[in-house]
């Protein structure tokens, strides 16, 4: 094992590991080099690689995710940076057009991998909070993970550069720095489509990934208290995604909470209970309960903010509905 | 691309038709900005502000001289980018928003849902803040520039773009058909030499920013942005030029982003020659030393002018201060019209 | 009542009759003027109003959207086309981190309307039929109406250039010229948000919009012939949508099937599983079905353009398996 | 912007180093453009052909002779335009696979799924298709660029784009990435009047096409697209520059669209003379009248040729009708990697 990794070095060091074992990988994006990165998730890699394998691109996204693509349809194996994961809707088209159709549509393989920082909780406002995963969807072609730990953090990002299709690797930048574990010394991956359980029970299943995976488990702890023995699934990968993990869960538990950090309407938990509704049908005691954030941009001022995204209050609350059904 | 002058270059003044008292109100204003920027940075030492700031440290002389060019009672509209605080000061944004603004109050103009000088209605106050997705104000501002056309209001449309903000399909798109359309519209580039930490030599291989007007058809000019008479002057003339259906101007501005790209970078990848040279072109500095050279102010009309921003902004932060935060019952109302929260 | 008027008819009538109303309202797209439209959706718009009023714009779609925006913003009320609704992937950002942020984040109104063909049927390929209404339904600020009749095309898109918030409006290609009936001669709007309840019926519900009513149809024709009454509620609105007629009629019939045009996962259709699902628990009889594409680009030759898109056997198929329940 | 000959005019020829033998290829490759373009007109007459079809009449010269300036062996990569069938057979496709495609057959190159010439692979087939968002392959083929650069395989990306297309957002940060990068890509555009119904001067208020490489600071000409020869040099000098280090070229061929944008258009917009006056410019009577004057070949070498390539398209013909639709049942595999779909 070695010491203690933040998430943030766990995905610098993913990054680093894999340019090493493998010379097609390369990292393109802006600010990526010299600087290493808004978050300083590359410090250092320009000076290990050079600029030929850590490109600084002018502020074009368009041009980042469309030349990481040509460049994998050639068999490299390209990491595009976004320097905040909102900014990924200024290619929307050139990922879900072009990147993603390339195997079905043509049988090419385009295998890049577009990462950045995600999520809310920091005053970031509504251009530097977004939780994109639900964006993505309904356009086929595409893999989404979205780690919540260091481990995984590296695990996945490992998978993900290995991996013969596009991945979108969401990163949440409230746990960059905040989180840290120690990891395996060797090589390690996490494999994509498999959720993990992060703490077992019997009475209610909370469905989540990303940030929400803590707030999950501060609402497990309070609800613990209560005699309530909560088990949560972190999904890890959202497509695809491990639906068997979701329903085993639910057969036991007969009650699940969908819980994500995205606006509820439209979010990626409204599949999730769909499918849970649609399949475990039989197994559930009470109807299946989606926790998001309400229905608008991610506001800036803390107040505004903390009212909007999900805490543990709100899935406390839903579970104690759940309980009383 | 325009030679710019060795730093101590005495040149003749070209003064553009300003009268001494529209010259005296661009020296206020342009230490409005500079003053109101410092009362920020102590904000935020203390904690008082939420999120980021960006400086605009020797870019004050271009914000204010281009949006000095303006009618705002004509109804002309100019869009900031995050460094263009001089700009909506002479628009008429005051300092208490501002501050409310970076303070995320509940009274700020968004009332804490957006950050900093992002705010402002183009119909109401004379200005629109951006959104952060850099490039996506010039369509938006050629729109605004369409609509004044089509209401025969005749008003101009005054957009700004960093050098980084130029690389976008954004921008390209917005250039290309406010040219084809020839709208009253007038785009000040401001090259300061980097977007974040990329040098504006990786941002395109362009001879000059302003060489990409030609990709559009429009006129396009390289001047020191740091002079203010020379960009109130140059961007006089393309408002003239737009509102008479002259169509659009791209005007790069030479300057230099003093202070990192935000209060946490310390710039380490910016040469230290860099820093000092333009150190030394102040554009804040080279004006009042033109206006006392003029003789059209004294050393002690400054010092009588910093006294009345300094009342101005303790006036102002007092009241930011006091603003309340805002009630988080709140956050889930105004995506439509219909609640009534704006009318609120 | 006027002469038998198509789809695409009542459209262009919409246009040019908001137009003669409210000279704030203009169109802009492209080939929109001279050429009348790709699919003359707007014939002899320019005669009538004038090269200021139908603006032909390069190929540029974040400079349509952004510009018809900025004009929203000072008062007027633009259209924009896009010549395939695919397009508007092109804009995506400024779409939803522009337009449908104006009120929320600035309290600014800007009503534009974006509209233009969507779906498929016609061996467009992938990238010409597109069911884009998912890839809005997590980023709040944006109306989305989707109309199955003539009658709902022109009062939806009267109604939505009289909104002051952002719509998008989605008009099926399939139906364009295949589908007529005489329309009122007055003025008059269908409401954004309200459902309309195609087919009475008491076993089994099917929710539903755009092209997908007449598959609906046809499958409840049939249906019929074994004895099973099928109600169609035709939701027209997605965003705001009609969750009160989606529930009334659910705890009628006590069965659901959810059917929508674009792929199965992360479609629309997932959020109104998960709603229904999670607030009429207690009335359904089986578990909500929902049907979508398969989930793939949508491919081009008809064979797999059939097989990947939703059928009438499809639909047959899956009430059946609700009835056995 | 250069001017164009007057219909008629006697030029002299510039052969730019073409062997006989290649330039007997090229008039090979021209005539089974527009004769393989005709069958698919004749299959879709009798609605054998699914979707619409785009055709590249009078537009043939610059496809071929443009893709002729590329070394395939070498690993360049042409990308086509939908326009730009010449281009690809010059770099090895064959008919049948065009046929198979325009009929949505289940053994064309993407089995059914994509339409007409939406096909290739970069590495394997020396050419790539197009999507059909205008725009987005140039910065995809600056990718194939920048790959083989990393791949020291010192090949040339050569890209297509539209009148129409170059407004796009894509294109814009394509060239400007690709130029800053100094990339070994050549794009020709297409300035063939027409965007759909919408005329180039609506499209763009620049000068010339040619003078976008300004905003990018790469080289750029504009030249006759009906004159082989001239596509050709042109072509072949920025190629060689590209695979010097010398980086980006942008060329507008000027030519002319000679029907509607698809089959069901009539191009009732097209003023009549612009067709007349362009229709005696047709690059392939013009190249094979060349050909003749030089005396490099006779009219019984075209009429030779011509029955060579009836006879390889009634081949062609036959095996694309006989071809099977494809099955329904595969309609959703290989989306992803390793259901083996496309190992088949
Ligand atoms: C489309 C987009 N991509 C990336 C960013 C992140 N970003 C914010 S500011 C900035 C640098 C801007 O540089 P420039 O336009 O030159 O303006 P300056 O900061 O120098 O005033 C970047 C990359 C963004 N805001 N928008
Ligand atoms: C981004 C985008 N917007 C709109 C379209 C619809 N469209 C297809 S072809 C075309 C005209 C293309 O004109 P040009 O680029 O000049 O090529 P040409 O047809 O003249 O060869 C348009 C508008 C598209 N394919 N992509
Ligand atoms: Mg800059
Ligand atoms: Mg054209």
């Amino acid at each position: 094992m070695t010491a203690e990794t933040t998430y943030l070095e766990a995905i610098r060091q993913a990054m680093i590991e894999e340019m090493d074992r493998d010379e097609r990988v390369f990292l393109i994006g802006e600010d990526v080099g010299t600087y290493g990165g808004a978050f300083k998730t590359s410090a250092g890699l320009i000076d290990r690689f050079g600029p030929e394998r850590v490109i600084d691109t002018p502020i074009s996204e368009i041009a980042i995710i469309g030349a990481a693509s040509g460049a994998a349809l050639m068999g490299m194996r390209p990491i595009a940076e976004m320097q905040f994961i909102d900014f990924i809707t200024c290619a929307y088209d050139m990922l879900v057009n072009f990147t993603a159709t390339n195997r079905y549509l043509y049988g090419r393989a385009c295998p890049i991998v577009v990462r950045g920082p995600a999520g809310g909780g920091v005053h970031g406002g509504p251009f530097h909070s977004l939780n994109p995963e639900a964006m993505f969807l309904n356009r086929p072609g595409l893999k989404i993970v979205y780690p919540a730990t260091a481990y995984d953090a590296k695990g996945l990002l490992k998978a993900a550069v290995r991996d013969d299709d596009p991945v979108l690797f969401i990163e949440h930048k409230f746990l960059y720095r905040r989180i840290r574990e120690p990891l395996p010394s060797e090589d390690y991956i996490v494999p994509i489509g498999q959720a993990a359980v992060r703490r077992r029970g019997t009475d209610l299943t909370i469905v989540t990934w990303g940030a929400m995976v803590y707030v999950a488990e501060e609402a497990a702890d309070e609800l613990k208290n209560d005699g309530v023995s909560v088990e949560i699934v972190d999904l890890r990968s959202i497509i695809p995604f491990d639906e068997q993990a979701i329903l085993e869960s639910v057969a036991k538990t007969s009650r699940v909470i969908v819980l994500h950090e995205a606006p509820l309407t439209g979010g990626a938990g409204a599949e999730f209970a769909a499918r849970i509704a649609e399949k475990a049908f039989d197994y559930l005691d009470a109807p299946v309960k989606r926790i998001g954030a309400l229905d608008v941009p991610t506001p800036y001022s803390p107040p505004l903010e903390a009212a909007a995204l999900p805490d543990k209050n709100k899935v406390i609350a839903a579970a104690r509905e759940l309980l009383a059904f | 691309m325009n030679q710019l002058p060795a730093p101590g270059t005495r040149l003749p003044v070209e003064t553009h038709g300003l009268t001494r008292e529209q010259m005296l109100e661009i020296a206020y204003y342009l230490r409005l900005t500079r003053s109101l920027e410092e009362r920020v940075v102590a904000l935020f030492r203390q904690a008082k502000v939420i999120g980021g700031i960006y400086r605009s440290l020797g870019q004050e002389g271009e914000s204010v001289a281009a949006a000095y060019a303006l009618d705002y009672a004509r109804g002309d509209v100019v869009q900031p980018l995050i460094r263009n605080l001089g700009a909506i000061l002479v628009a008429g944004a005051r300092p208490v928003d501002v501050l409310r603004q970076y303070m995320a109050k509940g009274n700020s103009p968004t009332r804490g849902r957006e950050l900093n000088i992002h705010f402002g209605h183009p119909a109401r106050d004379g200005f629109i803040g951006q959104i952060s997705m850099l490039g996506d104000m010039i369509p938006v501002m050629a729109g605004i520039a369409l609509a004044g056309r089509m209401q025969k209001r005749n008003l101009v449309a005054l957009a700004f773009i960093g050098d980084g903000g130029s690389s976008t399909g954004a921008f390209y798109e917005g250039m290309n058909f406010a040219s084809v359309q020839k709208l009253p519209m007038v785009v000040v580039l401001e090259n300061n030499g980097y977007a974040y930490s990329t040098p504006s030599t990786k941002q395109t291989a362009a001879r000059t920013f302003a060489d990409k007007a030609q990709a559009f058809g429009c006129h396009g000019e390289t001047i020191d942005g740091n002079d203010v008479f020379t960009v109130y002057g140059t961007v006089r003339r393309a408002v003239d030029r737009a509102r008479s259906g002259g169509g659009v101007s791209l005007i790069e501005v030479k300057t230099f982003r003093m202070k990192g790209h935000a209060e946490h970078d310390n710039q380490a990848y910016v040469p230290k020659e860099l820093i000092e040279e333009w150190s030394a072109r102040d554009p804040i500095v080279r004006y009042e030393q033109a206006l006392v050279e003029m003789g059209l102010a004294t050393a002690a009309d400054f010092d009588a002018m910093q006294q009345r921003i300094r009342r101005e902004l303790d006036a102002a932060v007092d009241e930011a201060e006091r603003s309340p935060m805002p009630d988080p019952r709140e956050a889930g109302l105004g995506l439509f019209a219909g609640d009534g929260y704006w009318e609120r």
